[in-house]
């Protein structure tokens, strides 16, 4: 399957998308978020990339970039999906009801690049420690050296 | 009665916590608690060189450092549009196919101890020393290797290294016999693991389960061969498949899948032995990849300017479907790095395979599953 | 030979050693110690201690026969840097366990928590001065001392649940109740594998037991009872494939999660004096105990401690098959478990009742002669 | 405690030549009693004078050097993996290297080891635990870290969530480098430590 026919299958029911090649996959489909669910389902059920791959998000300062990989088992090859969200308001709709296995990627993209999931059945951090406040996949959030932290440990 | 399986629990065999609620023996609920090793590597990885990052890859995944370097430099070349000589995508293909064989012998010892086998674990970690032998022979190294680098690998194969290869090939396809004569003669084996910690194709493909778990439902599906990379194109071998979507099916599959390794193998040491050429690509800067160049530090002074790319590449790791994107914004320090891992995957559907079976299972079935936590919580 | 026997030797010691002291002491005091009640406690004594003495080294060196017999299963070496091939290594373990700190988890209770260790060790060793091992060495002929030997054998693993029951953990907790659910569904198989044995043999007295198997052991008529004793005994020393209360794998240590220092030595030296005496149980029941067949050649059978010697050999040999077992077999699970014993064993033991009652009638039958006497 | 003070006095008047003996049928004080108040200053005093000639005399010939032989020949390291270093301590106890020569047997709960091997990353939010778990273990007790990471943060010193360093949280007896360190460089911090704990003064 190249770009051109995913476009193609895609023209009617999304005329808001773009679809461009990307090597050694079936294409990158841009899209606004707020038809995530829709065309998710579509790309599911009509295209038939029925396996979510990984739900990933980039921070690009002024705006936050969702990218979601699907598998085709048919026709054996990985279709990129992104959408763009604003940072200032960083919430958009949970993919969970469509792909279950997005349930603990998105609770990583929440905690690392704070980003709220809407109808998330379960959004507590995953990794970082818990009450911790920062979101370390911000390009806002700098690395130290650890001479430069206070070293403290909880009273056990 | 919540009990708490971690973070220092034998079944763990890593570092994670597998909250379980329990009712006499039956498992009722489960949530497992990762992040316990999360080291931040997508972050520091921001902060650092592409070569700079293998050694953050190699400890990613500490049973299959090989197959993660290999994830890692593969999005990296697609990302800055470097091609590849053709001996060094074949020495990577074995290496990989060796790290497969470390991988699932180190499963091995780990799960067969779970179910109460004490002398295969021995046996697993006596025969994996044996390919850790061979890395250490070309690349220095037992578990973190840092040999492949961004437009070939480090360093040659040294003489010799390809009969030793097949010797120690010889004598591990020997070794399999007698651990299935351990296994699967044993019925206490098939009383315990039989049609335990089911999970079905359709529920595997729902949650996004890949790798031996996958194939354990039936679907033939690896990316070696739907998806060849490297050289797995050009060799000849059979997607390990087994029915029952339960622990005997895993351990089939992955036994399954070291025998096939090793004809892999065969045939990129036959390949290696009759084929020549350079390890390293020509138009990769000298401080970039070159042999033995000092990394790094050179590399900040230069400061060359990439072209700007984004590059994504898909694997067949040990335990499943490993995924890496890079986006590189023009700097010589990759913008985002985002690794997927399988095993990810994997323990988030736990709740599925492992609710309804008792308490004594739970080993077992998370032994099969083959954690990984360094690769979970990155 | 004279048989010796144990007490004997401790008598004479005594009497002797009382007899010198005499001669030296002067008169008020040299009456005093010819008294016979003295020279009674004290050889008692003597002969308690020397047991004690004997069967708790000998379950050390049993430890370090697993240990090694372990290591070369697995392809290495075992403990080897301590002692001669490691022999003090169990030593040095007991004396480090001596010296740490002893302590009770906040939760515990203290009684439960710091009695059940010890009353477990005391009810494991107890079973020591019942089981004889040689003609003459055992503490007394009773006549019934292997009703006793199992009632004894059997109660301790109560203090397993009080130890498991008052750590206040829930590991320990769910081993407990293993322990206590797999020590009564294997308690019923076991005794009526005994019965076989009682038929056949016609006595309770362990001695006669043994004497009876002077001509044939009995693991031959009565191989579905040995069949069936093994397996209880598997169960009740809590060894693979029936570890289940201290399977590591789910269930940290088990049981014993909680217990550290002493109190953890005393666990573990009580475990494997009771694996020792599951191995004299089988020895002697249904391998001759310290009889050897007829046709070993006399300069085997007749120097001094020849008895002792042949029975302790008989008794690493069983433990060394269980040694195997352990070191080539998966761990069962629970309900599996249960159901073998239940569903399993007890129709097993009891068809092996009726095979000894065939035996014993066949013995009668004038075709074959009249075999060796049928009891009392 | 009134009558604990009260009583040396009557036993001091029962023993004194001067004064008239009690009377035998109705005594001052019970014969038991006197017997329990002369143990009880009997049993401290001799205590102590058998805990000086102890500690004196056989403790440093005799008792260290046992005690020290026995803990350094019997090192019960915790079952615990944490990282890239746990899969090298697992080599260390396979068929080639066999900790287990040394008396080394690694055991799952803590309450039964003396020997925390720190082998791996430790983050932030596994450290309070990990203290835990040092805690539950009974004295003596020894900590090793090995590798760079339990050193001091190895290739992770800078990520946000890793303990730069193990000896923040628990005391370091012995640092073992490498990333990861051989079995064999695990063997020899164990001997090391087993130098160190005949070297022990305590």
């Amino acid at each position: 399957m190249e770009a051109e026919e995913v476009g193609a299958r895609l023209r009617e029911r999304f005329p808001d998308v773009v679809v461009e090649p990307f090597p050694g996959t079936a294409g990158r489909i841009r899209f606004p978020a707020a038809r995530l669910i829709e065309l998710l389902t579509e790309v599911r059920d009509g295209l038939g990339f029925d396996h979510l791959g990984q739900v990933g998000a980039i921070d690009w300062v002024e705006e936050r970039e969702l990218f979601y990989t699907v598998w085709s088992d048919r026709a054996k090859q990985y279709l990129f999906l992104s959408t763009r969200i604003p940072a200032g308001e960083p919430h958009l709709e949970s993919l969970t009801p469509v792909f279950p296995s997005a349930n603990w990627h998105e609770r990583e993209a929440c905690e690392l690049v704070g980003i709220t999931f809407d109808h998330h059945p379960d959004l507590r951090p995953l990794l970082t420690p818990t009450g911790y406040q920062f979101h370390p996949l911000l390009r806002s959030f700098r690395l130290h050296e650890p001479e430069e932290l206070e070293v403290k440990v909880r009273d056990v | 009665m919540w009990i708490n399986m971690g973070p220092q629990h034998p079944m763990t065999h890593g570092l994670w916590n597998l909250r379980v609620k329990i009712d006499g023996e039956l498992v009722l609920d489960v949530d497992p608690e990762m992040g316990y090793l999360h080291r931040g590597i997508e972050k520091i990885s921001e902060d650092r060189h592409y070569n700079e990052i293998i050694t953050l890859m190699d400890r990613t995944c500490y049973v299959a450092g090989m197959a993660w370097e290999h994830l890692f430099i593969q999005a990296a070349e697609h990302a800055l549009h470097i091609q590849v000589p053709e001996r060094a995508q074949w020495i990577r293909t074995m290496s990989e196919e060796f790290q497969r064989v470390a991988s699932h012998l180190m499963w091995y010892a780990a799960f067969v101890q779970d179910i109460g086998l004490m002398s295969p674990f021995l046996y697993g970690m006596r025969d994996r020393d044996l390919v850790l032998d061979l890395f250490q022979s070309y690349t220095g190294g037992r578990l973190t290797y840092e040999y492949m680098r961004v437009g070939g690998v480090r360093n040659d194969l040294p003489p010799g290294f390809t009969d030793q290869a097949r010797k120690v090939c010889d004598w591990l396809s020997d070794r399999f016999v007698e651990y299935d004569r351990l296994c699967l003669g044993s019925d206490i084996f098939h009383r315990r693991c039989d049609n335990l910690g089911v999970l079905k194709a359709s529920e595997c493909i729902r949650y996004g389960i890949t790798g031996p778990m996958l194939r354990s439902a039936g679907v033939a599906r690896d990316l070696r061969k739907d998806r060849p990379y490297a050289a797995y194109g050009q060799v000849d071998f059979e997607v390990a498949v087994a029915d029952g979507a339960d622990v005997t099916g895993r351990y089939l599959v992955r036994m399954e899948e070291l025998r096939q390794s090793l004809r892999i193998l065969r045939q990129t040491l036959d390949w290696l032995d009759r084929n020549a050429g350079p390890v390293m690509a020509e138009n990769v800067p000298r401080w970039m990849g070159a042999p033995y160049a000092p990394v790094g530090r050179e590399g900040y002074l230069l400061k060359r300017e990439y072209p700007k790319g984004v590059g994504f590449s898909a694997i067949e790791e040990p335990h499943g479907e490993a995924l890496a994107y890079v986006v590189n914004e023009g700097g010589e320090h990759p913008y985002r790095v985002k690794l997927k891992s399988p095993v990810f995957v994997n323990i988030a559907a736990a709740r599925q395979y492992l609710v309804g079976y008792r308490v004594a299972d739970i080993p077992p079935i998370m032994g099969s599953v083959d954690v990984c936590v360094g690769e979970v919580d990155r | 030979m004279a048989p010796l026997s144990l007490y004997g030797v401790s008598n004479s010691l005594v009497s002797t050693l009382l007899l010198h002291l005499a001669a030296v002491l002067p008169a008020p005091l040299s009456t005093l110690l010819s008294n016979g009640d003295l020279i009674l406690l004290l050889s008692v004594l003597v002969f308690c201690g020397t047991l004690l003495g004997a069967s708790l080294l000998n379950t050390i060196l049993l430890i370090w026969f697993e240990r090694k017999m372990l290591g070369r299963f697995m392809d290495r070496r075992g403990a080897m840097h301590v002692g001669y091939a490691g022999l003090l290594q169990n030593f040095a373990d007991g004396l480090k366990l001596f010296r740490k700190h002893t302590f009770r988890p906040q939760d515990a209770d203290p009684l439960g928590f710091f009695s059940a260790p010890t009353a477990y060790m005391v009810a494991s060793i107890v079973m020591f001065g019942i089981l004889p091992v040689s003609t003459g060495w055992s503490a007394g002929t009773l006549p019934l001392s292997l009703l006793l030997a199992l009632v004894v054998f059997s109660f301790a693993p109560l203090f397993i649940f009080l130890g498991a029951w008052s750590s206040a953990n829930k590991y320990s907790l769910i081993g407990g109740m293993r322990s206590a659910a797999q020590m009564i569904a294997y308690e019923v198989p076991i005794l009526l594998a005994v019965v076989a044995v009682v038929l056949l043999s016609g006595s309770f007295d362990l001695t006669t037991i043994v004497n009876e198997q002077r001509n044939y052991w009995f693991w031959g008529p009565l191989f579905l009872a040995l069949i069936v004793f093994v397996a209880g005994m598997l169960a009740e020393m809590e060894r693979i494939p029936f570890d289940l209360p201290e399977a590591e794998a789910e269930l940290v240590e088990g049981w014993n999660t909680e217990f550290g220092g002493m109190l953890f030595a005393f666990f573990m030296l009580a475990d494997y004096a009771r694996a020792l005496v599951g191995s004299y149980l089988i020895v002697l029941l249904f391998l001759g105990g310290w009889t050897l067949p007829s046709w070993v050649p006399a300069p085997l059978t007749n120097f001094p401690l020849a008895g002792i010697f042949w029975f302790q050999v008989k008794t690493y040999l069983v433990f060394g098959v269980f040694i195997w077992i352990r070191a080539s077999l998966p761990r069962v699970r629970t309900d599996q478990l249960l159901r073998v014993g239940w569903m399993r064993m007890i129709p097993l033991s009891l068809l092996s009742i009726v095979l000894a009652a065939l035996v014993v009638l066949a013995k009668c039958l004038p075709v074959f002669g009249c075999l060796p006497s049928m009891g009392s | 405690m009134g009558s604990v003070s009260a009583a040396p006095t009557a036993l001091r008047a029962a023993t004194n030549a001067e004064m008239p003996l009690p009377m035998i049928t109705e005594p001052a004080v019970s014969f038991v009693e006197i017997e329990t108040l002369r143990a009880r200053e009997f049993v401290p005093a001799a205590k102590e004078a058998l805990g000086s000639m102890l500690s004196e005399q056989a403790q440093g010939k005799l008792i260290r050097p046992m005690f020290n032989w026995a803990g350094r020949n019997s090192l019960f390291p915790l079952h615990w993996g944490l990282a890239c270093c746990a899969i090298e301590f697992a080599a260390a106890f396979g068929a080639r290297w066999d900790a287990e020569r040394f008396g080394v047997v690694p055991r799952s709960s803590p309450r039964q080891c003396d020997l925390l091997i720190v082998n791996g990353t430790v983050t932030w939010k596994v450290a309070h635990k990990l203290i835990a778990l040092y805690e539950q273990m009974p004295e003596p007790k020894w900590v090793i870290a090995m590798g760079n990471c339990a050193t001091g943060g190895g290739p992770f010193r800078t990520a946000y969530s890793v303990v730069p360093g193990v000896d923040k949280l628990v005391p370091v007896d012995v640092y073992i480098a490498g990333c990861p360190p051989r079995p064999e460089a695990l063997l020899d911090g164990i001997l090391r430590l087993e130098q160190l704990i005949k070297e022990r003064k305590e």
